[in-house]
């Protein structure tokens, strides 16, 4: 396989800065640290994701975040190298709530209540410790949370993009139709 | 060693309800929801440990199960627009959870295929010997502990009051024989004698019970008419 | 700039090892983990060293370990990056990390995400590079770390043992009541 890639200068200083960070990276922080705009390295990050494709390495796009991760087909050679790694069970109730803000949210609790018709508290938790959601503030509300998936979720899912989710167009839009008819939704 | 918090083991009752369409392998509707509304009601009474927050949204659901199955045995049972949109609704989100259980299911599946991306642990390598920051002494830190044991979750407690008042299935079941046995006859209303929706579906529960079990003959006189009940 | 990459599998195998790993990895490590001789390996590695050159990384050589890092001319935002991470106040989730680890260390970061109801891998970073905290391996467990205050930390605060913290006995019984009161189960 010879593939051609001419990587720009800018993709480079954003591989050697999320190589070093680790973590998700806001594309707005990376545009201050390398003084560029966001455009711009939303432009290169494209450009180092098509140079990426002969690395063992890949691009993981989450919001308005950038991390490197491994490709999923070294998954095995690497786990073991990994400490305090997440436990790989999904139990239903865990699988069915991140279903739920996968494709709803980011929302609050009680909307997830809601959809599962049972209080979702304690599963809520689980995942938050696990990392596998995030959650923040309600900028409506500040004594609710909202709950939206991590990162941590698309990459343990083996995923790079929220949109490569199954079905993720092809639900989300049904399930908007499904719920334009309910608008009464019960909050605590 | 992991530590895992406690998951209510009750999947809730539209969990439970989709559970027994989907044993049967029914589509939602109205003469599913009717034909496996025996079913909920003995997984209902089953329940024993049921936590007291859950059973109140179990009863509602219930309900709507009873007015579900009271039109499939009277034809010309009435229905109010208000229980007509809970009959709707309860096939909304019945349908709604079934989707979200199919997405479920592939994020089980992709959860055990073993592809999980890995990425470094930030700044690894870099060790800046001793970098305090500013703002931290000895008082902060007590405060920072202190706020967040304040805020452990504490049990849920709040629920209690929900069901004081409930009465149980078999006890309203034993209430509505004897007075059955004492009147003979009587309408759903004056025998149910609800003083609160809880109460009403439980003796709806009831009712229904006992015509199922032969104890009791429905009969309604003209087309907008009281249900008449009467021992049989 | 085109160049041409045909890189093998094993070289693959071995950039997403050492990406994962971070440190150093003995090339006799690097075999038995992949399942390979130390000569295929030593080759794989030649293979990657090409591969990287159009790449913002770099295989470090030193003696009979091999290293993954950001090539020299990435230097300077790297360590802006790193200059920026370390410089700021402590977050909230920083401090109430930091809290839990002084009062109820040495324990396990799945400890520590229990107490806090969140996950705590990205703060506890911080406080390590910073020197507020130290890691060391779980003697019970070869995936897992234990965390405890630093000497210079302790130092810094005025204090020469844990122990001096202001409602230590209390604190520290509280938080372990809040461990034991939920279930304890094995990893995997």
């Amino acid at each position: 396989m010879i593939i051609s890639n001419e990587v720009n200068e800018l993709a480079k200083r954003i591989e050697a800065t999320l190589f070093v960070h680790g973590d998700p990276m806001v594309l707005e922080e990376l545009a201050k640290l390398l003084g560029r705009t966001k455009t711009e390295i939303r432009q290169a990050a494209e450009n180092l994701d098509q140079a990426l494709i002969s690395s063992a390495l890949t691009l993981v796009w989450h919001g308005e975040t950038l991390q490197l991760a491994t490709k999923r087909q070294f998954t095995q050679d690497v786990e073991a190298l990994v400490k305090d790694a997440v436990s790989r069970d999904l139990s239903r109730a865990a699988a069915e709530t991140l279903a739920v803000v996968s494709y709803r949210g980011p929302l609050s609790r009680p909307e997830i209540d809601y959809i599962r018709g049972v209080n979702s508290s304690y599963t809520l938790r689980n995942l938050l410790i696990r990392g596998l959601i995030l959650r923040s503030p309600d900028p409506k509300n500040n004594r609710s949370y909202l709950y939206q998936i991590s990162a941590d979720f698309l990459k343990f899912l083996g995923l790079n993009r929220q949109e490569q989710l199954p079905q993720y167009f092809d639900f989300k839009k049904r399930l908007e139709e499904a719920l334009k008819s309910e608008t009464k939704i019960e909050n605590q | 060693m992991v530590y895992k918090v406690k998951t209510g083991k009750f999947e809730g009752p539209f969990g439970a309800l989709l559970d027994m369409v989907e044993e049967k392998k029914l589509a939602i509707n109205e003469i599913s929801l009717a034909e496996v509304c025996q079913d909920y009601l003995n997984y209902l009474k089953s329940q024993i440990n049921m936590p007291r927050a859950e059973t109140a949204s179990f009863l509602t659901v219930g309900a709507t199960l009873m007015l579900i199955k009271s039109r499939s045995l009277i034809p010309s049972f009435e229905l109010t627009e208000e229980e007509e949109e809970s009959i709707e609704e309860l096939e909304m989100k019945l349908k709604l959870l079934k989707e979200f259980r199919v997405l479920a299911k592939n994020f089980e599946y992709l959860a055990k295929a073993k592809q999980s991306l890995f990425s470094r642990q930030a700044l690894l390598g870099y060790n800046f010997g001793f970098l305090p920051p500013d703002k931290i002494n000895i008082e902060f830190l007590r405060e920072i502990q202190k706020r967040l044991i304040d805020s452990f979750p504490v049990p849920d407690l709040l629920p209690q009051k929900t069901l004081a008042k409930i009465i149980t299935i078999e006890q309203k079941a034993r209430d509505i024989i004897s007075r059955i046995q004492s009147r003979i006859f009587g309408t759903l209303d004056k025998i149910i004698s609800a003083k609160n929706k809880s109460e009403l579906i439980v003796g709806f529960l009831a009712i229904l019970e006992l015509i199922k079990q032969g104890f009791l003959d429905v009969e309604q006189k003209n087309l907008f008419g009281e249900v008449e009940i009467k021992k049989n």
